[in-house]
């Protein structure tokens, strides 16, 4: 079995989403995710600075990684797992900029929790997108035992989770990625490494280079990719995926990123980041360098690129607008599901 | 009717529900070809194979984590974790994840698992053999937690436990596993979670309690009975959510109450038995309720001499119940 | 005298104490440069280097686990947890190693360390930023677990933390932060672990709390004063051991207690207080102890009015402690 | 910073004690503590089966990995966080039979616990062991926060923490080599991989050869070597304690071992382990493997193992005479301790 680090490098060429077996339209839907994924973070800042929601916490910088992984998977079919600032992950699955809001101001009508979860606390049973809480890693055991179904079923489904570098530290980490090995299980481990987890930097989370390397302590393939290239992103994905659908077994993904936004809206990242490394992966923004791309590919025509600028800006406005109206749990929905089975007397 | 041990109880509950589901499956440490270290699931790895009776690694929060994600995907997980006493590396997927998925999508998810674990002492296990943490799992919303004292609850609870959709944590104090004997019931014979049930009826006093301290208090109201004391035998069975009905009736019939646990007894399961009292049944008491536990110290010592000091036994519950009869 | 709030209370509590004791350290997630999430540890980097100031990996086992081992080799770790709901990870370093510790080596070995954790809600922190913990721990045998509610416990509270020979968990309720605002002594000013205080003197019947609800019971006695009902304040400040002389106290003084916590209400601390009451005050009781608390619901919910309602609040205790009143 | 996986075979010859600086006193020091612990093991064996005693828990087939490590540490200087089976840790730390039985014994003088915890729970302040639990794989967090003390201090103490191959899943193994690493603390991590957790194969643990792999994920050296060679363990631990007292940080050594015994008094291991594979390792038993080395090496010659028997049996002689007439623990003893400091009113 491969356990070697390999770095993936993003080959060149007008041809690189063909090359990969992407029609343009693929590509263009990849893109248009990304813009829906960013456009409705940007706008949840703006109302959050307004004082008219208490809290954000964002994907921005990072859609390249999570729409390139996300692409290479069945959605439905397939399940992921993922932590709170894929947005681009759960848009590409199924939810709506609707979705968004309604969690965003914490409706009744929010599918991931009814308004009881913080924003990015995704889930959704019928869109096969395990619920998430706070607390970090622990979706990664999740993704293993959702895996351990479907091969005790023997369904050829594939379980993605998703995780920051930080999150690699703790315990949970570990155990999955020992478990995965153990049985072969068809799980992506796809850490997104922006570098920070909150204040701390990698050189204080771990002693090593790139997270991938801890893939060869469990027995499976550890992969470095640049996570600003949506499409080295999708290649590395697909590789696993395949790999996964073999039967033999997880793979390490780890996509260099950089988190473009504070931790959260109750964050100040000038007392732990140089506004200059900020500015410099701002020239690196995954959106922009896809953009090119298209362009040089000649498939983002200019009324291409204003009919999704439009269809994006008007999902979020109506998304905005239906969300903010939208009711309030009422309070006697306080003591419901607490359990799915009430037998209380 | 047979007569079985609780031992053999939740191993043919298991048996049972196994053949009659194929999406039930065991996971933990030692579970397969060792047949659990108690031999709970001895013969379920040659009957079921390595892909129902799955071997974890050495690790607590694998297990119930792996557990929590099979049972999001179809599968009803019978999760072992080899002694209650090491359940604390999984806590965080117990209360944080297991115990809240339900809750936090507002009913879109729902667990259904069931966490078994040995507990409780009077085995010469130390501190770490012999655990109680039915307070500890109690207290946590969206468990449920269920302690049977007899064969035929061992089996029937087990059963609804593995039928329930949410998350049961199924105690099993590991010295009645043997001591214990009892008749089971032919057919399903599932208990419902959420009754407690009087063991034994009486007029004078109540004894409330759960586990191997059921076996005694029922010793003790046999006893009483020679004394002309009537004492009420109550077994808790399911420890969240309480059968608070249950708690309230035998306290107003009888209006003497003993609660009895080994658990450590601040914030413990008795407190809180007293607390319902106290809010339901104030008017009714004619002693205050009392409780009789296990001291505040770290679970009991290995060297035998401390391990009696620690444990309630028949002795201390007799003198306890003595003492309120006599108020 | 300064006027402090509780955040600046305790920040200055712990560069008070790492000035006066070099063995005194800081571990915890975004301690160092960022200052802590809650800016609690702000400018402890800058002044005493990263050595005694130490940003851990996010692993919180790892932050419990290396602070006992540093306490074993002669430091005085304060161990801080960013969240009370992110301690669970830790649940086995703190339950089964630190709080044996002790006991398991009959004396040999004794941990110095301090975990600190805000806690609490009120602040939008959905399910997993509002956390209540203090039962679960305070049900552990081996802990001593504190909840300052005014600046001048929270410093002399945490010092005492530090200085003592014990692993104690310290809890900050985030709400009070900087809510709570009071004068703060000059000097060394600190308050002993174990004892509770009257924090207003009352004949008609006791309030018993801690953390936030401490301060709205203060706020409710001057209503229930204006109304002419006389009520006593007690600040537990210390949850395990808990000062079992001061409730059975005002119970008896004032024969009616209402306890109030956001803590859920199975086997919570209100359930003890209940508990104590009824075995060392039951005669002295006017009316049964009545408990004020959060639904046994898994934490708070994000949205405001979800929030609200699970949140007890200043006119849910005056509307329970005027019941009270009226019996 | 060396990263790879040494194979460190044993090299042959009869020097080779003197050639790793052991004088031939030292040498034998080693195997005499290597005695002692198997004739105390073998004597709770005995009478436990005669129904004296409740419990053993054994180091047979293991002493060679636990005195060649400890052989190359400083005793009452440096510290260990052993686990259940490191009877030839503690003994070469200072501890004598006599304190082995009267825990055994569960003895109010157990020096471990006053008889509170079960045999094999080891812990000595003033002998520098760490006490420990029966939770697997704590202690290396604790070694880690020994270690982390050290360096505040400046001290150069080194910490040795040793644990079984199954111990190794538990995330707290994880979380303690990787904040070792981040500190370059000087933490010996000793595996000792016995191929069984119980009765869990290594197979069903992890999907890797050897334990030590995990190491480079880390980012320190990982080592394995045949720990039923006493020389080579201590070889590998000498190389590992130069470089923590050089401030290089930590070093995961791997003893391939095996247990001679069933996992306790209270196993059964006919249900998981096959009679020939038991009696092939009794054939590699590390105690006749070295008598052999020293045979040769002309340093065990017939008086001094005569008079090292004649040691070794009385010391377990009276200590077990000692013992079983030492008092137990009185009731009132229940409530001491629970805390240094006693605050309740
Ligand atoms: C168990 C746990 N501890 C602490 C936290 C608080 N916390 C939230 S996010 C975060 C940092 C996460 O960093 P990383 O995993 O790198 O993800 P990123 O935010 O950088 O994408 C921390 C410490 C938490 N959510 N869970
Ligand atoms: C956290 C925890 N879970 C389960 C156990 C029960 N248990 C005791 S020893 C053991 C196996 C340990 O195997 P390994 O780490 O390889 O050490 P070995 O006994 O083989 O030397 C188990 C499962 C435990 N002590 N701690
Ligand atoms: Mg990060
Ligand atoms: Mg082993």
């Amino acid at each position: 079995m491969a356990t070697k680090t390999e770095q993936v490098q993003a080959k060149g060429g007008k041809n690189r989403h063909r090359s990969l077996g992407l029609s343009d339209d693929q590509a263009l839907r990849m893109y248009e995710v990304m813009r829906l994924a960013r456009a409705v973070d940007e706008r949840m800042w703006l109302i959050n600075r307004q004082g008219r929601a208490p809290f954000v916490i964002s994907c921005q910088g990072q859609e390249g990684a999570q729409v390139g992984v996300a692409a290479a998977l069945k959605p439905g079919h397939d399940w992921v797992a993922p932590y709170y600032r894929d947005a681009g992950v759960v848009l590409w699955f199924g939810m709506t900029a609707r979705d968004q809001m309604l969690s965003f101001f914490a409706r009744r009508e929010d599918p991931n929790s009814g308004g009881r979860q913080m924003p990015g606390h995704y889930g959704s049973r019928g869109l096969h997108i395990v619920t998430g809480g706070s607390p970090v890693a622990t979706q990664l055991l999740h993704a293993a035992g959702v895996a351990l179904a479907s091969k005790q079923r023997k369904e050829d489904a594939v379980t993605a989770t998703f995780f920051g570098e930080g999150a690699a530290s703790q315990g949970d980490a570990h155990e999955a990625m020992n478990f995965a090995a153990i049985h072969k299980l068809a799980v992506l481990f796809v850490c997104e490494n922006n570098g920070y987890a909150i204040s701390v930097p990698q050189t204080r989370q771990m002693a090593i280079q790139d997270v991938a390397q801890r893939a060869a302590g469990y027995g499976f393939p550890g992969v470095v990719v640049d996570g600003n290239d949506v499409l080295a992103c999708y290649e590395v994905a697909a590789t696993a995926v395949a790999r996964a659908r073999r039967g033999e077994g997880p793979t390490l993904i780890e996509a260099k990123t950089y988190r473009m936004t504070p931790h959260s809206s109750d964050d100040d990242d000038k007392r732990y980041r140089q506004a200059e490394e900020v500015a410099l992966w701002r020239t690196k923004d995954p959106i922009q360098a896809y953009i090119r791309y298209l362009r040089e590919a000649g498939v983002l025509r200019d009324e291409v690129e204003q009919a999704i600028t439009e269809r994006v800006t008007q999902q979020v406005d109506e998304a905005t607008e239906y969300a903010e109206q939208a009711p309030d749990p009422s309070v006697d929905d306080l003591l419901k599901f607490v359990y799915k089975k009430d037998v209380s007397g | 009717m047979a007569s079985k041990t609780i031992i053999e109880a939740i191993r043919g509950a298991m048996d049972e529900e196994m053949e009659r589901d194929p999406s039930v499956f065991i996971i933990g440490e030692d579970v397969g070809i060792r047949g659990g270290v108690f031999l709970a699931t001895d013969g379920l790895y040659k009957k079921y194979g390595e892909d129902r009776v799955i071997d974890s690694p050495l690790a607590e929060s694998c297990i119930v984590g792996v557990a929590i994600g099979a049972a999001v995907n179809g599968m009803r997980p019978i999760a072992e974790i080899q002694f209650a006493d090491f359940i604390a590396p999984a806590m965080n997927q117990i209360i944080e994840e297991a115990a809240r998925f339900c809750y936090r999508t507002a009913g879109d998810f729902n667990l259904p698992m069931v966490i078994r674990a040995p507990w409780g002492g009077g085995v010469h296990g130390a501190l770490y053999h012999s655990q109680s943490i039915e307070a500890t799992f109690g207290h946590i919303p969206g468990l449920k937690v269920v302690i049977p004292s007899t064969p035929a609850d061992a089996r029937g609870l087990l059963k609804a436990a593995v039928r329930d959709p949410d998350p049961v944590l199924y105690l099993e104090h590991k010295r009645t596993y043997r001591l214990v004997r009892g008749e089971v019931p032919e057919g399903d014979g599932v208990v419902p979670i959420g009754k407690a049930e009087v063991k034994r009826e009486g007029t004078d006093l109540s004894l409330i309690a759960y586990g191997l301290m059921l076996t005694h208090c029922l010793d003790v109201a046999a006893k009483l009975a020679k004394e002309g004391i009537s004492a009420e035998v109550l077994d808790l069975r399911t420890i969240k959510p309480m059968d608070e009905a249950a708690v309230i009736a035998t306290a107003r019939k009888t209006g003497k109450v003993l609660v009895v646990h080994e658990d450590n007894r601040f914030a413990g399961i008795a407190a809180e038995v007293m607390a319902i009292i106290m809010e339901n049944a104030f008017d009714a008491l004619d002693a205050p309720v009392m409780r009789l536990t296990a001291p505040d110290v770290p679970a009991m010592p290995f060297n035998h001499t401390l391990e009696e000091a620690f444990m309630p036994n028949v002795e201390k519950i007799l003198a306890k119940a003595r003492e309120l009869a006599r108020l």
